[in-house]
């Protein structure tokens, strides 16, 4: 159960341009082929192949009971979702946007996150809750919300997000795969992004909780997740401009966090910014800004700051460019770092 | 498991009555055995007989009863279908000129959202979900105000204490507490006024409709809610959603009543509603409505029906179509001339353009608005962000 | 609000039509008019009239039915019921002595907890509530394992898949969409497998209750849910929890039977359960069984239910206890004697000594356990934190 | 509306001894007797006063429409105090245990939270949610969750917390009186601790946002809340036998966050640590921690320690002492604070 190889492998495919969402349907493809026990479930997945069609096709292909069009009602779907993993089935559920996951959270903190806890290993609950999530598509309210701080604050979950077309593609599969809950956070601006990509890389199914240097850099890292690694990575080429060489990290999991790669980079730059698209009180950087400073304290040069989404609920389309942190806020916190000490 | 239980030492029952017992009419006993005193709670609180819905949809066109209409109404409700119609159509252009972000339009529904804005008299409260900009505008809100949603510029455009209309809800369901919370407290406070919610087919399956009708119910809460079978949620088709005789029959759940009307016959989801909200107000308690009724056009422009539903499937309900249904009722009662309908047409193609002109100019924003609002006054913490905006502002400007 | 709207200047319609329309019977108009084709979904799905549940509760004792009873049954029945009773006590007089931290009894409810183990397969599943400690004991699980919870060294004791019973859900009516989807996926693998889920009268208000009785009659699931209507949602009465008529009959709004029963008749209990189970395995969907029962404790040992309702209310419950209607019928059968009785008793009271002896022993538990089975291994966050725990308690022991 | 002084208020008592619980009962009479909007509405309330007794007799007071046993569904209630409030009442709801306050989430993220601002202010909503939080009272799984951290990255609401009987009375007062929404937590194991207090005190009604330090002191700072604030005055009194001489700080209300009052504590005594139940990861303390960390960087003598729950379910009654921060690992963080630099 819950093998990442699939049985009959077709002929290994070159790198050619893919968008992620283009991954994220072929991942949900193999796992479906590679293991009878998985099964897609939500609103709108079967027959339209799901609101950004991430789920296309997926119902012609292995039939109305694999992959299902559920009624519209949160917590019935995971709920169920439950249900069918206490049965051995391995549920994949997508929930339409961020902000219709939370009627499904009692469901999620009071049974999917406890479960195997609670029944001292004998009921595990190897469920991935798929979310499209985060800003910048113009989505009117409701839309756009990044709601990874309540998932990480919930112990028995594993929160993961790709920011690359083949991590869309490995990290599903490897979550899919997984016998504990994962909530799989899809960066939904980045959907339609295009990469060189093959499902048969060899590097294709990373492992959860491990972090990756996207760019190595010195003076300064930038810690970053999903949406906001492109801003990063963009910030970094700006940056050079300024003589700064910045290091960007992409944590991929949230939970398990990856210490072991964020400390190392910390020590050796000595400054760190935590960059994403949440409101910032009490969200993930607050955990990542706490930690490092826990642990590379005399290491840094200066605070280790935070650039997020403001404290105010997710804005309208047309203000939402002054909410996301972009390149230059990035910039302006890499300023801050007390560059004078 | 051979352990000290209930059970005496097996988890399975040891006899089975090997029969399968017979239909539970026939093997139903007398109610009541020799020296037995039922227990209280021990018979039905109400009958259910009169919760149960209509067996077919209510109509009024079509019947005899469309003779004694109220020439008045139908004239009037015929207009706001047309201005209905023509306005979808106009949002929907608006959405391919960028002007609006999305619209879900109500193209075939506008006879549940016309009848649902004016059953209401000024004092009542309506709740729309994301759908209904059409009742709201109906209701006489400024359109461009409720459109602002749509538009982009902010979650909200019109005052709701103002207008008595809640904001349009995007989460499926979660405005029918409200409404329920609302005409309860309104009652408390000795008005009679009445709410109207309105929710989709698929917003039935949602907890939050069950949690409201209940607390309704229970309250008896002055509130009608309007269900728009429109047959879809998205791409999911009823019988996906549902296993009831008909979404009506919820009512009977609840002990409120329920009623089923054809929702494309303006005058009569006009007379259902007018009823529910005046047994609302006369201390009646609530009422669900299911309006039977079709979504014509995709779910929103940005939508692909042709992925879920043939173009031969919409036929039956193009040829039911509210606006046709209640022109014909107008001619065959000599009602109205062509000349009349023209001018009908007219007024809203003038409705249109005005809109159009209003929608083509680009709304005023004030990024720092981002931090109104949010608390009553600004946080200690919101001031010190408000602020670093300020600066990234003041510095491109420079 | 002199604004373009498609109410033409005002908010509030023109014209209402003045008179009071009449009942909707008298109006109904005939189903189709002159030249209409009836759009699809015009018609009832099903036909209600099979869901109503039954007018008043089943009964077989106290009626003629009772004297064709399986008498094999009807002693297993007693036996259990009479074991279920002393178990009860028991458990609650393990509170006082602080053997368990809370007991939420079944006292005049153990028809309804022992039918709903009985009447099950050994491969089909039980989802009990908090409450449903007997059910769970009932079904031969060790009594010890299922009260690990309430003694708190665990969450739950026993193991799920080799029992076949979910663990004892505390938040209310949560259980219930797992049973639809544990029995839907039996269902995907071909097993004839049943589900049967418990929850009280107060948890038929959740939205939960409503979402899995909405799938499971749209999957066809083969599950049953058992309704205990106690009166009672901890001091919340039940004309404060709904106006029903019954809770059976909000299984109409979702398309699937209702049946009610008196919840202290353990034949009428086992037979209309059995009857669900039956019909869900052979492919017949779900089935809401209410049983009316009485909680004659308190809603736990922690509460004080004098402070909601009067002794005097018991007193028809008392009369109609279910030990008591079960053992009339048994005599009345000439099935039992007395010495057959004082063997049931005797038999009771040898399971609650060897409760106490077993529940008198001290769990022995590992700190370092509250790490275990987060995860299916332990993240290197919890590594670190466990080896903080015992480096505290190695410091604690030196 | 929302005036917090009673119409007809009743000689000035004398400070006697009070528990939490009942100060708590007397700020809802009182503020019931001083505005005729307010309205009490949860499961249990009414006939039997709470479960934890905390609205005993208001009912009788005030009768079932002020104080109304609603049907079971906790969204239910706070949906309908939505309602409630958009007709200018001012609902005091109460969740009967943290964990049943999940199924209300949507409700609060989706419409508590955000409608005043929707609305561009013209809807706000004075709803105060009592949630009895925390654990320590042997409570069976799901009666002892600490869910603030989820409360607290919802922009929209305020977040506040009493640790003594005054405070408990004032607090609440202040919150019910505030035209926004208070999610107010209530820690459950402090109910019975009883204080000399009377409602009468000039400083009965402390203003929202405002920290108080419970205890001076010039070697570190103990930055807490709620029930672990007599931990960390234990913990400070006894630390006086290392030579130790602790501050401790009561955040009171965690949103607004009194950054005023920590920050100057922690310039002052250069090292500080954060305590409290919940768990750790992305916790409260995450925020306190980094925000104490960017603002008071060039103070800090060692890196800022938490003190918190593990990342676990909250465990079963008889582990439970080993989950909850006590003296010894208070003192242990302490220890930790680098004291030889
Ligand atoms: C809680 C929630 N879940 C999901 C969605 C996404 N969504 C928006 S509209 C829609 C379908 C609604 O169908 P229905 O209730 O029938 O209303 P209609 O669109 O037909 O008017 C869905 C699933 C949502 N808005 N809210
Ligand atoms: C979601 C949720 N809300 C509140 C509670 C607290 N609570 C425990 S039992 C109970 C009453 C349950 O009543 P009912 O469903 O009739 O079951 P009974 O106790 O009568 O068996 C309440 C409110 C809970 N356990 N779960
Ligand atoms: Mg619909
Ligand atoms: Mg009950």
């Amino acid at each position: 159960m819950g093998t990442a190889t699939a049985p009959a492998a077709p002929a290994k495919a070159a790198r050619k341009p893919a968008t992620m969402a283009q991954a994220l349907n072929r991942a949900l493809h193999d796992s479906l082929a590679a293991d009878p026990t998985v099964h897609v479930l939500g609103e709108d997945v079967g027959t339209l192949g799901g609101v950004f069609r991430i789920t296309d096709g997926l119902a012609a292909a292995f039939g109305p009971e694999r992959v299902t069009d559920t009624p519209l009602a949160e917590a019935g779907i995971l709920g169920t979702a439950v249900g069918m993993a206490m049965y051995g089935l391995r549920p994949v559920v997508e929930m339409q946007f961020d902000a219709f996951g939370y009627p499904a959270l009692e469901q999620l903190i009071s049974h999917v996150a406890k479960m195997r806890n609670r029944t001292r290993g004998t009921m595990p609950m190897p469920i991935t809750v798929r979310i499209p999530y985060g800003g910048g598509i113009g989505g009117v309210e409701h839309h756009s919300d990044s709601s990874e701080a309540y998932y990480l604050h919930t112990p028995g979950l594993q929160v993961v997000t790709p920011a690359t077309v083949a991590d869309a593609y490995g990290l599903l599969r490897a979550s899919i795969a997984s016998d504990d809950p994962v909530i799989f956070l899809e960066p939904k601006r980045l959907y339609w992004g295009k990469a060189d990509w093959s499902p048969d890389e060899p590097e294709t199914v990373p492992p959860l909780g491990r972090a990756v240097v996207r760019r190595p850099g010195r003076s300064a890292t930038l810690i970053t997740y999903g949406p906001s690694v492109p801003v990063c990575l963009e910030a970094a080429e700006a940056a050079t401009a300024e003589g700064w060489d910045l290091e960007v990290v992409d944590l991929r999991s949230l939970m398990p966090f990856d210490d072991e790669t964020v400390c190392a980079s910390v020590r050796r730059t000595g400054r760190a910014v935590v960059v994403h698209e949440s409101s910032g009180f009490a969200g993930t950087g607050a955990e990542i800004a706490a930690r490092v400073m826990e642990r590379c304290f005399h290491h840094l040069e200066a605070p280790v700051l935070r650039v997020t989404g403001f404290d105010i609920p997710y804005p309208p389309p047309m203000l939402e460019r002054y909410h996301l942190p972009g390149v230059d806020r990035v910039l302006d916190a890499v300023a801050r770092l007390q560059w004078e000490d | 498991m051979a352990r000290s239980s209930l059970a005496s030492g097996s988890g399975k029952p040891a006899t089975r009555s090997g029969k399968r017992p017979g239909t539970t009419a026939a093997a139903r006993p007398e109610t009541t055995g020799p020296g037995h005193t039922p227990p209280p709670g021990w018979r039905p609180m109400t009958d259910p007989a009169p919760l149960l819905p209509d067996p077919e949809p209510f109509r009024v066109l079509g019947t005899p009863a469309a003779a004694d209409a109220d020439p008045v109404l139908m004239r009037e409700l015929y207009e706001a279908l047309v201005r209905g119609r023509r306005f979808n159509r106009q949002a929907t252009a608006l959405t391919q000129q960028g002007r609006l972000a999305v619209y879900p339009s109500t193209t075939g529904q506008e006879a549940c959202e016309v009848a649902a804005a004016r059953c209401l008299g000024e004092r009542d409260w309506l709740f729309p979900s994301y759908r209904d900009t059409l009742a709201v505008v109906a209701r006489g809100v400024d359109p461009v105000e409720v459109l602002t949603l749509l538009r982009g510029d902010w979650h909200n455009g019109y005052d709701p204490a103002a207008t008595r209309v809640a904001p349009l809800s995007t989460p499926l369901a979660t405005q029918l507490p409200h409404a329920v919370g609302l005409a309860h407290a309104a009652r408390l406070r000795g008005d009679d006024t009445v709410a109207l919610a309105l929710v989709g087919d698929g917003g039935t399956s949602e907890g939050d409709f069950h949690e409201a009708l209940n607390f309704a119910a229970v309250w008896k809460a002055p509130v009608v809610f309007l269900v728009q079978n429109n047959g879809f949620a998205i791409s999911v088709p009823l019988h996906k959603q549902t296993a009831a005789p008909s979404l009506a029959h919820k009512a009977v759940g609840y002990g409120m009543p329920g009623r089923l009307v054809d929702g494309n016959d303006a005058l009569a989801v006009h007379q259902v509603l007018t009823e529910a909200v005046e047994r609302a107000r006369g201390g009646g308690g609530p009422t669900l409505v299911e309006a039977l009724t079709y979504r014509i056009d995709a779910h929103t422009n940005a939508d692909d029906a042709t992925r879920y539903r043939d173009a031969a499937d919409l036929e039956p309900w193009r040829a039911h179509d509210p606006l046709v249904l209640l022109e014909n009722a107008l001619r065959d009662r000599d009602l109205v001339d062509d000349a009349e309908l023209r001018a009908v047409e007219a007024g809203a193609e003038e409705m249109a353009a005005e809109l159009r002109r209003r929608m083509n100019a680009d709304p005023v924003l004030d990024p720092m608005s981002l931090f109104d609002h949010v608390y009553a006054s600004r946080t200690t913490q919101l001031r010190e962000q408000a602020a670093r905006l300020r600066a990234e502002l003041d510095a491109e400007e420079a």
